[in-house]
């Protein structure tokens, strides 16, 4: 996990071309239509505030300047009340909230409205990775959408809550398990923007990072299907590769040696490995359908038994694959 | 000392024993009203009558029980009070709950099936 | 801690100026106790706005007439503390004594008659979330023929019907079969298309002979055992205000043994009846709310 | 009768006397203690956070233990500091000599609950040891039910007997306010503090006890699983975070509004003036006490609450800011043409104004749905409430400097405690503004890596935490050295006209031996200063 927090900072692919104060001090640069709505929002309301912070330190300073006396002194009369004065500090910033309110209201209505003419990605938060589901079937660790079409979300979770937060979207929704929660946006850029996990889901939490690549015109359906076709194009170790990264196993089983929730990969196959019981098992084709099937049969010792069951999530080609997989990284090979 | 607290104190209003009999009386009928009305199907009305009659039952065990009816007022306004709060607090949990029901899945619940 | 008398502390003026400050003290902590209770009514609320057939699937399995026994022995319970107050107020120690014993006793009464449902409840396995045995709803609500070994026994039984992978006690219930587990899972696919992690979002489907049966009004619905769960939150919750004030009423009964309560001097039997007809308020509502859904 | 040296402080002596006392400035002591001791801790977990955010990826702790860290530090700054600060301690202390009377309504009462707060306390502290706490200090469900560690079990259990220490406190507020105020002191000749206690104390009756039933019900459903929150189970996690934060928001008013009790009684004592427009503070106190139920909704925005809900609660949000803004301006117009001397405590006064108009003002992004759905969840908001609860912070601090000769019959360096503040302050502005930046350019909260791009901003933040610890380290210096070498305090060292200056420093066991006439709270114009004892003397 921490390297993967490393391999993006080195990586390079987090938009390095934009510094943190590339167009404004307060926002990173509109990419969805409801972005630049939400950013004059912000300004709106930003400058009531900075009127009435300089307002307020400016009188306090003043005052604390020109009425500073030596102890013991007193003041010599003043106001205790101002009947006019209160009536207009009252009902002004009562109509300044009710702009700021309508503002605010406006603009989230015209985006609670989902468009008709979506394309529709089903999203999945499950500790500590996003699945994003197309309507072929093809799932990607990735958000992959077309540039200037409404792109209808609707978010779910497997374990805990998390939160699908796109800054340059200005959107953010909570994944909450046992409901679908519904968003909607329209990229106007094409890019790569970082995807965040805004609800604190876990150890992994900060970790939960994906991308939200939006293609240019006609590109999209290219990637597509060049995308879910990956078992016919790939071998069956190559596939296994990829379902690894797709399907959440990465969170918790390392390529390396270094035990993370789950053991490492890396020299499994063929194996023996001792469970919680005390029993030895070697790690065949038998052992890996299980544990993928049925995780808490077999937990190996020094292990928490909390991998969910993939039944009826992976298919059996998508488990050979796996299978294959596990084989190259066999000790020995 | 012990003179002035028994003559301050020993001012509390004594409620009569005929009028405790009847409230008690008016609880048991209200009771078996109460089970009476099931009986009836009266559909979503059912639930107000319940409700209504519960509320005439506890009305009666706050003002006679409770002395509420002779006691300092503000006693009142803070018993309304925590009732009215608890009001805000189921009603505005339900404009929400009941709204956002299309959203859930319904009878989901994995972990029964462990 | 006074200096006069053990009875006005120092800093009141007068035994007027603490009774009002003692009664106001309690009728505050009784707002929090109804707001205490109002969370609990919140969840029934919400529960039952949005899923109305669960409350009226599972108030079938409370007897009213125990309920409504219950409610009779809280109201004489309330009726004798009620009186109990007025001899204190008039100092007639004996009858004090014998009307708070009155009120232990139905005080008493009621968590026997409490008890006898629990175990009802317990024997058919109708309890909370993550105890609740969904094969009793199989049985008739109030005469389960079931007894606890068989249940019991049943439960260990694995069903493993056509060598679908089962995953322990998952399948471990006979009438929720692996297929008919894995059939859920598929409606589930059809209609979302997002396979959860976890076992299947079926909720209780156990009840239903085949997806082909016709449901009636004994076919459970989905999540039944969340009306379980509340009803013992809220009768649990009320059962451990009974016992609170069974305690306190003891501790002024021994008060009142010892002489120590006169007609100037009668405030800890006021208090204790004030939270003793909250919670009796409380029943009142718990009664129809629970027992009489129609 | 009263020796001159006889004073609560030596009427009885021993372990016993102070730890069964029925007293309720001993209590408040106490209080001032232990609240200090969970400030410290807070504190230092504070630090740790910040020292582990210096670089993006592992800096000195581990993801599991930085996520204990930040849990903890919350959940102790707010239900063992910034909660139980301004009432229990100096509240205790002040309210009743405010008052004019010898006690608070149920000494008895008070003194049970302050055993239960060192229980409740001891539980949460105890949970560091058997493993820490994981969830952040929501308890957001299922998370809390179905994955934190076991910890979380006596976390919710002290906190759950922390809210009825808070109850209980309440509760003899409103008794002693109601019943014992002074022959003469009408409901509208009380000090403005007191108000602010009165409203902090209904919302402890009608808030704390919702929490209550809320980790009864987190407990109960890890334990026993009933299936209220878990949607494992067939719950609504959605519910809890209602639940949650009815008490919740409420809460953040329970540590507010003493605060500005507290402001009122410095501004208008420290410049010398009577308040401006009593009755406007005091009844903004109340108003936002009750507005404050309202509002909850405004957490939940992008949560899957629904958007009737969205939009009522935004609305709603903003009535708030009405009563909140209209003190800051009663407070600016009680300055005007006062004698304002920049005593330590006017120090922490106006520093607490501008911090708060920065809280309150960030909170207008928070209500307003369009600019929330950015902002939530990300370090705007941690930058934003550290902007409202740390001048409760300041406020807690500044009222200690105010009484702090009542209380201990002791001066202490005004040179030191002002550079304390200044510190403390400057720290705070670079810690935070800079949280502000992060948060609008997308950095999410209790994140433990971050993306390198905010390095600079976070490394920043880290040096201006090390500044407040800085200020608040000379804080305690003046205070210590108070203690050992501070010079006697005069009964009434500002010019304050209200009750508690009007007894000796320190006071005696029962207060008052006369209970002296009930006049205007912010008429100062009977005292005056007299430089040979460095305090006031009543004109005769």
């Amino acid at each position: 996990m921490i390297a993967h927090a490393a391999d993006l900072a080195t990586s390079g692919s987090l938009i390095p071309e934009r510094p943190l104060f590339g167009s404004s001090l307060w926002l990173p640069p509109p990419a969805s239509t409801a972005a630049i709505e939400v950013d004059w929002v912000f300004q709106f309301i930003f400058w009531i505030d900075a009127f009435f912070f300089v307002l307020v330190t400016a009188l306090m300073i003043l005052f604390l300047w020109r009425y500073a006396r030596p102890r013991g002194a007193r003041a010599v009369g003043g106001p205790t009340h101002s009947t006019p004065l209160e009536i207009t500090w009252t009902v002004v910033p009562l109509f300044i909230v009710m702009a700021i309110f309508y503002e605010g209201f406006r603009t989230y209505m015209e985006s609670a409205v989902t468009p008709g003419n979506g394309y529709d990605v089903q999203v999945t938060g499950q500790q500590w990775k996003w699945m994003f589901t197309y309507p072929n079937g093809y799932v990607d660790e990735n958000l992959h959408v077309p540039v200037g079409r409404p792109i209808r979300l609707t978010l779910t979770s497997s374990d805990v809550i998390h939160s699908l937060y796109i800054p340059a979207f200005r959107l953010k929704k909570d994944a909450v398990p046992g409901r679908f929660n519904k968003e909607w946006f329209q990229a106007t850029q094409p890019g790569e923007y970082q995807i965040f996990c805004a609800e604190y889901c876990g150890t992994g939490h900060s970790d939960m990072l994906a991308k939200a690549i939006v293609h240019p015109p006609g590109e999209f359906e290219n990637w597509l299907e060049n995308a879910a076709s990956y078992a016919s194009r790939l071998s069956p170790a190559e596939a296994g590769e990829k379902i690894y990264h797709i399907r959440g196993c990465a969170q918790c089983h390392s390529l390396d040696g270094t035990a993370g929730t789950g053991p490492s990969f890396k020299g499994l196959w063929g194996s023996t490995v001792t469970m919680s019981d005390g029993l030895k098992v070697v790690v065949d084709e038998n052992y890996v359908r299980e544990s993928i099937l049925q995780p808490q049969a077999k937990v190996v010792a020094g292990f928490q038994p909390v991998m969910p069951t993939f039944q009826s999530r992976l298919k059996d080609q998508d488990i050979l694959d796996v299978i294959e997989f596990l084989k190259t990284l066999a000790p020995g090979r | 000392m012990n003179e002035k607290a028994s003559h301050s104190a020993a001012r509390p209003h004594v409620v009569p024993l005929r009028v405790l009999l009847a409230v008690w009386g008016a609880l048991m009928v209200f009771t078996a009203l109460t089970v009476a009305a099931t009986e009836v199907d009266l559909g979503a009305f059912n639930l107000f009558i319940a409700l209504g009659i519960a509320t005439a039952k506890a009305s009666l065990v706050l003002l006679y029980f409770m002395h509420l009816r002779y006691d300092k007022p503000f006693n009142a306004v803070v018993f309304i009070c925590a009732l009215l709060f608890v009001a805000i607090f189921i009603s505005l949990v339900l404009v929400d709950t009941t709204q956002y029901q299309p959203e859930l899945i319904p009878g989901y619940a994995p972990e029964l099936l462990k | 801690m006074s200096r006069e008398d053990p009875r006005v502390p120092h800093h009141f003026e007068s035994a007027e100026q603490q009774t009002e400050s003692a009664r106001l003290g309690m009728w505050v902590f009784l707002a929090t106790e109804i707001l205490l209770f109002g969370g609990l009514f919140c969840a029934y609320s919400v529960y039952r706005a949005n899923h109305p057939d669960v409350f009226y699937y599972g108030t079938q399995f409370l007897d009213k007439h125990l309920g409504a026994l219950n409610t009779m022995v809280l109201i004489c319970s309330s009726f004798t503390m009620a009186w109990a107050v007025r001899c204190a107020q008039l100092g007639e120690r004996r009858a004090l004594m014998v009307l708070l014993s009155m009120t232990l006793l139905c005080a008493a009464l009621f968590l026997g008659v409490k008890a006898i449902e629990y175990r009802q409840k317990w024997k058919h396995g109708l309890l909370w979330a993550r105890k609740f045995r969904a094969e009793a709803l199989e049985r008739s609500p109030t005469k389960a023929g079931a007894t606890w070994a068989e249940t019991a026994s049943a439960k260990t039984t694995m069903a493993a019907p056509d060598g679908q992978p089962t995953s322990g006690p998952a399948a471990s219930n006979p009438l929720t079969t692996g297929t008919k587990a894995l059939a859920a899972t598929a409606a589930f696919e059809d209609r979302t298309s997002i396979p959860p992690a976890g076992t299947a979002p079926a909720g209780v489907v156990s009840g239903k002979k085949s997806s082909a049966a016709k449901p009636s009004e004994r076919t459970p619905p989905e999540n039944v055992q969340v009306f379980f769960s509340i009803y013992f939150l809220l009768t649990g919750l009320h059962g451990l205000h009974v016992i609170a004030g069974m305690l306190a009423i003891g501790w002024i009964l021994r008060r009142a043994r010892r002489g120590e309560f006169s007609s100037g001097n009668f405030l800890a039997v006021d208090l204790v009846g004030l939270y003793w007809h909250l919670v009796d308020i409380i029943w009142i509502y718990l009664f129809p709310l629970l027992y009489l859904i129609h | 009768m009263a020796h001159p040296s006889d004073n609560y402080l030596t009427h009885t002596r021993g372990i016993k006397s102070w730890l069964l006392t029925l007293d309720h400035k001993r209590i408040g002591i106490m209080y001032l203690v232990t609240i200090l001791g969970a400030f410290l801790l807070a504190g230092i977990f504070a630090l740790l956070i910040r020292t582990e955010l210096l670089t993006p990826g592992q800096t000195i702790v581990t993801a599991d233990t930085y996520n204990r860290l930040f849990t903890l530090h919350g959940a102790i700054m707010i239900f063992l500091f910034v909660i139980p600060g301004i009432p229990s301690a100096l509240g205790n202390f002040v309210l009743p000599l405010q008052l004019g009377a010898k006690d608070v309504a149920f000494p008895r009462l008070n003194l049970f609950s302050y055993y239960l707060f060192v229980f409740g306390a001891a539980l949460m502290v105890l949970s560091i040891i058997v493993g820490g706490v994981d969830t952040g200090w929501t308890f957001y469900t299922p998370y809390s039910t179905d994955k934190a560690r076991a910890g979380v079990i006596p976390v919710l259990t002290g906190v759950f007997l922390l809210g009825f220490s808070s109850i209980f406190t309440g509760l003899n507020f409103i008794v002693s306010i109601h019943k014992l105020r002074a022959p003469g002191m009408g409901w509208f000749r009380m000090p403005l503090f007191l108000w602010g206690l009165y409203a902090t104390a209904i919302m402890q009756i009608l808030a704390t006890p919702v929490l209550g039933i809320t980790l009864l019900l987190l407990i109960v459903e890890r334990v026993l699983g009933v299936g209220i929150f878990d949607p494992g189970l067939g719950g609504d996690p959605v519910l809890f975070q209602h639940f949650f934060w009815f008490y919740s928001h409420p809460a953040v008013y329970i540590m507010v509004l003493p605060a500005m009790g507290v402001i009122s009684e410095l501004v208008s004592v420290h410049s010398h003036k009577h308040i401006f427009s009593y009755k406007m503070i005091a009844w903004s106190s109340v108003a936002i006490a009750v507005f404050s139920f309202f509002v909850w909704g405004h957490h939940m925005f992008v949560s899957g609450q629904s958007a009737m809900a969205n939009m009522i609660f935004s609305a709603l949000t903003f009535s708030v800011a009405i009563p909140t803004a209209v003190k800051v301006f009663n407070w600016l117009a009680t300055m005007f043409r006062g004698a304002i001397t920049l005593t330590t405590p006017m120090c922490y006064a106006v520093a607490f104004l501008s911090l708060f108009a920065i809280g309150g003002l960030t909170g207008m992004f928070l209500g307003s749905l369009a600019t929330n759905v950015h902002v939530t969840d990300t370090y705007f908001v941690v930058a934003h409430f550290h902007f409202t609860m740390v001048p409760v912070g300041v406020a807690f601090i500044g009222g200690l400097y105010h009484w702090w000769p009542k209380i201990t019959g002791r001066m202490y360096s005004e040179k030191w405690g002002r550079i304390g503040c200044a510190v403390f302050v400057a720290g705070f502005y670079v810690t935070f503004v800079t949280q502000f930046i992060m948060g609008t350019h997308g950095m999410p909260r209790r994140s433990y890596h971050y993306l390198p791009e905010f390095t600079a901003l976070h490394q920043m933040s880290s040096a201006g935490a090390l500044a407040m610890a800085t200020g608040l380290f000379i804080a305690a210096g003046t205070f210590i050295h108070s203690l050992v070498k501070g010079l006697p305090a005069a009964a009434n060292p500002w010019g304050g006209a209200s009750f508690e200056w009007q007894c000796p420093s320190p006071p005696p066991h029962d207060n008052f031996t006369e209970t002296p006439p009930a006049g205007d709270p912010y008429d100062m114009s009977d005292w005056e200063y007299h430089p040979e004892i460095r305090g006031y003397v009543r004109k005769t």
